[in-house]
């Protein structure tokens, strides 16, 4: 750990000195610069003000609400099934997984719980969900680091997964298929066989990733050192996923809470890196998507039979109180804090993305690093724009 | 390469995972300690209570113990993980959903609803606007909720910026989508709106103007059949519907 | 210069003629290149298929991007220096055209057979520093300054280990003109054995490792694209412009990627001779020569893309390290060797 | 378990690019000739289209006979793009002798799909099987107005709405059936 403190604190000094340096010795401004809101790095409408002296950074400061949609304000005005085929769209590439979190809060204000099957299918498609979204960042990271063939692979092989996910919910992107009580439908024919093979894909997907991007000595020259965080820091800034996880922080909601999804019944681990730099998100990353693979193995195989919805009233009216959900969704911890007053509508609707708090951590991390690293630690916090501006 | 086997836990090991299976025991030692452990620490600043045994805590602080309450639950309680800092406005919402708007009102001649009395959640409240915010401690596994009553008018609270360096941004868009100050924050700006926005959109009282430049298209306005004088049916949202196919509206 | 097939034209006719071959071959060229690997071969590494509509395969997709580059509004910013912004293209386009004049394609086929061959092209090639800094500077944006700036040190710290590297060729041939290196190569023998001539990358294996990563660099192709990295700098240099100055830039970039590969075809694998011991007429060679460069600069420019689209992106000072720490002292390295080699045997 | 990380340079890297685009080219091995068409991952997709999954949420179709305007999906519908007019009518009886009966005419069943955000709830809520997903994509329009589909247009796709999928073992749910006439 000493070794990453130190880089911080030389990253520091390096910062204040050059900001010194301009504001000083050259009697001159520094160079503003815009990253965004149309950059290519900036996956969506995220603007950066980095104030620069030469490539060095000096500070950098993230403007978003580019994309701000109110999700907060349009939930208190929609009833609880309506509220779920809003909420798809916040993270949209790993939308089932928004959903969940919300459900499970609605029904611990119940008090009621899914049937197993059902909690087998939400884990499933979650996980799923994750592998979908993971793979997009392996090839992402790429192109922000300039190589452009791994998310042509990423595409392709994202396919295998969006596809399964279409012919069980009906959707690529906005599933909606998560109820209060259950879920909407079961697996069609065949299903599981499919869904087995793709994962096979998804594998070999991580392979070709680990040879062509992970083994390369420029990629590791570029990500290795780049944009550590520490843990503690990690924890202050509300770090979660596998940028808490790259830090070193053994900390997955998967794992460590109490929400009803059958995580148990698989044999899997959570896998951390002690270095908290931009290679060892990517390489937690990684490790989570195989991960991820193995446990939609093990639960396809071990599904059982019986209903997929609970008894619930036709006309959902969700009791007085409060309730805090979270889940570890593919971008990090995903929580809704719901305030009902027993109408249609919930009173008040806190959604605590995971992104928000990743890149909140942006202009403390941005300090002293060059142009380039902007873009490598960018992609490698991984943010959807949606999950930040909700 | 660094080793990744030192590092993990089996889930089956995991403490917590037998944590839920537990039945829900009437007394939850855990968070009973918790919140007489934060009583010691802060004497009258905790005002009150709630915890659903087994899942959850809601401590609720007077507004001048908020700062020293980040610092007791980070480096006494162990709750260094920042999760997020929001706020609440108790007020009752005089639009609705939105669809008892003019329309209906004219069309139907129905009054306005009056509002309900305002009513707060777990761990009471006195005031409109209350800040909470949550705090987890990942060694363990429990998360606190915190919650402090920011005002009525012009409400605020001691900003949590010194402790939890992560709530800079929180507060930001707190300010901005309630209008709470919070005192000692380095810079209040805007955050997602633009700068020259004027109001706070998370305000009850703030209309959702999506909800009325059009009206509802759920208003049910079947011609009547001539010569039955069957009233125009309501509008409410929640109707059951009709089990005949040939009579719907008689349910409506 | 002697006369081609018994035809004794006059200097105005000879000229006119390596005129207009110079304007067909540097944009055929950039068109054989940008279809066959850019188009193609790359999509194939992606698993898709490329351009498919225009032509069969997609074939005359080029003529209708040419054709949509010189429809658009040639656009100037407002607050660009506009004399300078409007030239610079044409000075990289110039650079790419001046190297083209000494590489041989035949016996006779040389636009000027000049005695100092590879010293001038390794001298015009660094023309293009200008008008990429001009481009840079005159565009009047952060962005297009900064991947100027960056151009101007990458290309100028390339420079120097490629002129290492090719003089170890230069210190085995013993000679700076190219028809000569070419002659050498295929006149050779390794040990006595005459069969495959002395073609320089058995010999000079290291300064074409160093030669093909230096032409990677002056290219500004990835892995060392930072003048115009799409992800950080947006297109760098080349973010102000548009329609015909845009495709100018474009035609110098694979232009020049073909040229450095015929040189480096010409400087390793023998040019567009084959093996003396091999006995073809110097007649079918006047014809064959051009086939035999062209098949033999494909493989440099295959490497040249396959590489690009492999790796991803250094940063620009690991990339001055990598040449000053790195390839400088290998490729001094290897001129000791190669002139006690020489001096030896 | 997964195989704990190598390191195999930028060699492997080039490997890697040059095998899939062999795979590409030669599909069948390189002593076949090439077929770049059959081994991209890709389609040319005005030529071949792919055929999306029975359940895709495409269109919604409407089966005119079945709706009794009883409004449920329109006050469902998150975002307000269903839109309903109707008359009461007199039917005539269901049996021979019996009392004619007042249902409702539709009028205008309108959905604007500029508005849709294809969540499905219309489908799901609707209690007399009126409302069916079709998995059809290709109605982009050029004026966002034609994105509004009335009743005759909205019927239309009934005809390529797809029977009900069989469920995988296990699956307690009962497959439901398309109301599809038998002369269609």
């Amino acid at each position: 750990m000493t070794a990453i403190s130190d880089r911080q604190k030389l990253a520091y000094v390096a910062a204040q000195a050059s900001d010194a340096r301009v504001n000083l010795e050259l009697e001159t401004e520094g160079m503003i610069l815009n990253i965004g809101p149309q950059h290519p790095a900036t996956h969506g409408t995220l603007r950066i003000v980095a104030k620069l002296d030469g490539e060095q950074v000096i500070h950098a400061e993230p403007m978003m609400g580019y994309m701000h949609r109110g999700y907060e304000k349009l939930t208190e005005v929609r009833t609880y099934p309506q509220v779920t085929t809003l909420i798809n769209r916040i993270d949209w590439v790993g939308s089932f997984a928004n959903e969940v979190p919300f459900i499970l809060a609605a029904e611990q204000l119940m008090g009621i719980e899914a049937p197993l099957r059902a909690q087998y299918i939400r884990t499933i498609l979650f996980e799923m969900g994750r592998i979908a979204n993971i793979i997009l960042f392996l090839g992402d990271m790429a192109v922000q680091l300039g190589a452009l063939t791994p998310i042509f692979y990423a595409f392709r092989d994202r396919e295998y997964v969006l596809n399964q996910i279409e012919a069980v919910t009906g959707g690529r992107f906005h599933p909606n298929f998560d109820r209060i009580g259950g879920v909407k439908d079961d697996f069609p024919k065949g299903w599981i066989e499919d869904s087995l093979s793709a994962m096979v894909k998804v594998r070999e997907f991580c392979d070709q990733m680990e040879d062509l991007l992970m083994g390369s000595e420029i990629f590791q020259a570029r990500t290795r050192g780049v944009g550590v965080i520490p843990p503690d820091v990690a924890q202050q800034f509300g770090l979660s996923g596998a940028n808490a996880r790259a830090s070193g922080i053994d900390w997955d909601l998967r794992r460590d809470s109490n929400v009803g999804l059958v995580y148990g019944d698989a044999d899997w681990k959570v896998w951390t890196h002690p270095d908290g730099d931009s290679f060892a998100r990517f390489w937690v990353r990684l490790q989570e998507t195989r991960e991820a693979t193995s446990i939609v193995d093990q639960l396809l195989g071990s599904i059982k039979g019986g209903p997929i919805m609970a008894k619930v009233p036709r006309i959902i009216k969700v009791p007085e109180g409060e309730a805090y959900v979270a889940t570890e969704n593919p971008l990090g911890e995903m929580g809704y804090y719901i305030v009902s007053k027993g109408d249609l509508t919930p009173f008040r609707v806190k959604i605590r993305t995971a992104s928000f708090n990743n890149v909140s951590i942006t202009p403390w991390l941005l300090r002293g690093v060059y142009v380039p690293d902007i873009v490598t630690i960018l992609g490698s916090l991984y943010f959807i724009l949606g999950d930040i501006d909700r | 390469m660094s080793s990744s086997e030192d590092t993990t836990i089996p889930v089956s090991e995991s403490p917590a995972a037998d944590a839920p299976s537990e039945p829900a025991a009437p007394v939850d030692d855990l968070r009973e300690g918790l919140v007489e452990r934060l009583t010691e620490l802060l004497g009258d600043g905790v005002v009150d209570h709630h915890i659903i045994p087994g899942k959850d805590v809601w401590i609720r602080v007077t507004a001048d113990a908020w700062q020293h309450t980040a610092e007791s639950v980070r480096y006494t309680l162990g709750c260094r993980y920042f999760g997020f800092l929001s706020a609440i406005d108790w007020m009752p919402s005089p639009w609705g959903r939105g669809m008892e708007a003019e329309v209906d009102t004219i069309v139907h001649g129905k009054e306005a609803k009056e509002l309900p009395a305002q009513t707060t959640g777990y761990a009471g409240g006195d005031t409109r606007f209350q800040v909470f915010a949550r705090v987890a401690n990942i060694k363990d596994h429990f998360g606190i909720t915190l919650k402090v009553d920011a005002g009525d008018e012009t409400p605020s609270v001691p900003t949590w910026t010194k402790v939890f360096a992560g709530a800079d941004w929180h507060e930001r868009e707190t300010w901005e989508m309630y209008g709470i100050d919070f005192v000692g924050h380095p810079f209040l700006r805007h955050i997602y709106l633009p700068g020259d926005f004027e109001g706070n959109p998370c305000r009850k009282d703030f209309p959702l103007l999506a909800r009325f430049v059009k009206p509802w298209p759920g208003i049910v306005d079947v011609e009547p059949l001539p010569g039955s004088d069957e009233p125009g049916s309501d509008t409410a949202g929640s109707d059951e519907p009709a089990a005949d196919a040939s009579a719907p509206e008689e349910t409506a | 210069m002697n006369p081609f097939l018994a035809l004794d034209p006059s200097y105005w006719q000879v000229t006119t003629l390596k005129g207009i071959m110079a304007l067909v071959v540097v944009p055929t060229g950039a068109a054989i290149i940008v279809f066959v690997f850019l188009f193609k071969f790359v999509s194939f590494m992606h698993s898709r298929l490329g351009p498919m509509e225009a032509g069969p395969h997609g074939s005359l997709q080029l003529i209708a991007e040419a054709g949509k580059f010189i429809q658009k509004e040639d656009i100037a910013p407002d607050a660009a220096d506009k004399r300078i912004f409007k030239l610079a293209p044409l000075i990289v386009m110039a650079s790419t055209f001046l190297i083209y004049v000494v590489i041989p394609a035949g016996p006779n086929a040389v636009l000027v057979d000049l005695p100092t061959g590879i010293y001038y092209v390794l001298a015009v090639s660094s023309l293009s520093v200008i008008g990429v800094l001009m481009a840079g500077w005159a565009s009047a944006n952060k962005y297009a300054l900064l991947g100027g700036l960056r151009a101007g040190g990458q290309l100028i710290a390339y420079e120097l280990p490629m002129v290492l590297a090719v003089l170890g060729v230069v210190i085995q041939a013993g000679t700076l003109n190219l028809q000569q290196i070419v002659l050498a190569q295929s006149g050779g023998e390794i040990f006595g054995f005459s069969g495959l001539g002395n073609p320089y990358i058995l010999t000079q294996f290291v300064a074409l490792v160093i030669f093909m990563i230096t032409i990677q660099a002056e290219l500004t192709q990835t892995p060392f694209d930072m003048p115009v990295a799409e992800s950080e700098l947006v297109a760098g240099y080349q973010v102000e412009y548009t329609g015909v100055r845009f495709l100018l830039f474009f035609l110098a970039e694979f232009s020049t990627a073909f040229g450095f590969s015929a040189i480096a075809a010409t400087l390793f694998l023998g040019g567009w001779a084959v093996p003396a011991a091999w006995d073809i007429p110097t007649v079918a060679m006047h014809f064959a020569g051009p086939a035999i460069l062209l098949g033999k600069t494909m493989i440099f420019c295959l490497f040249i893309f396959w590489v690009r689209f492999s790796f991803p992106r250094l940063r620009e000072d690991q990339l001055q390290k990598f040449a000053w720490k790195v390839l400088i002292p290998i490729a001094l390295a290897n001129i000791m060797v190669t002139a006690v080699l020489k001096v030896a045997f | 378990m997964p195989k704990a990380p190598k390191m195999p340079g930028l060699l492997k890297g080039l490997g890697v690019t040059m095998k899939t685009a062999k795979e590409t080219m030669f599909p069948d091995g390189l002593l076949k000739p090439p077929s770049p068409v059959r081994g991209a991952a890709t389609i040319q997709y005005p030529h071949d289209k792919e055929a999306p999954a029975p359940r895709a949420r495409g269109v919604i179709s409407l089966l005119e006979e079945n709706c009794t305007s009883c409004m449920l999906c329109a006050r469902e519908c998150p975002d307000w793009c269903i839109y309903i007019e109707a008359h009461k009518t007199m039917a005539p009886p269901r049996r021979a002798g019996g009392k004619p009966r007042a249902v409702n005419a539709l009028d205008r069943f309108d959905i604007d799909y500029s508005l849709c955000m294809y969540c499905g709830i219309c489908v799901e809520v609707c209690p007399f099987e009126a409302l069916f997903w079709s998995p059809e994509y290709e109605y982009s329009e050029m004026r966002i107005a034609d994105l509004l589909h009335d009743k005759d247009r909205l019927a239309e796709w009934f005809e390529t709405v797809p029977e009900f999928e069989p469920y995988e073992s296990g699956a307690e749910v009962k497959i439901k059936k398309v109301p599809k006439k038998a002369t269609s």
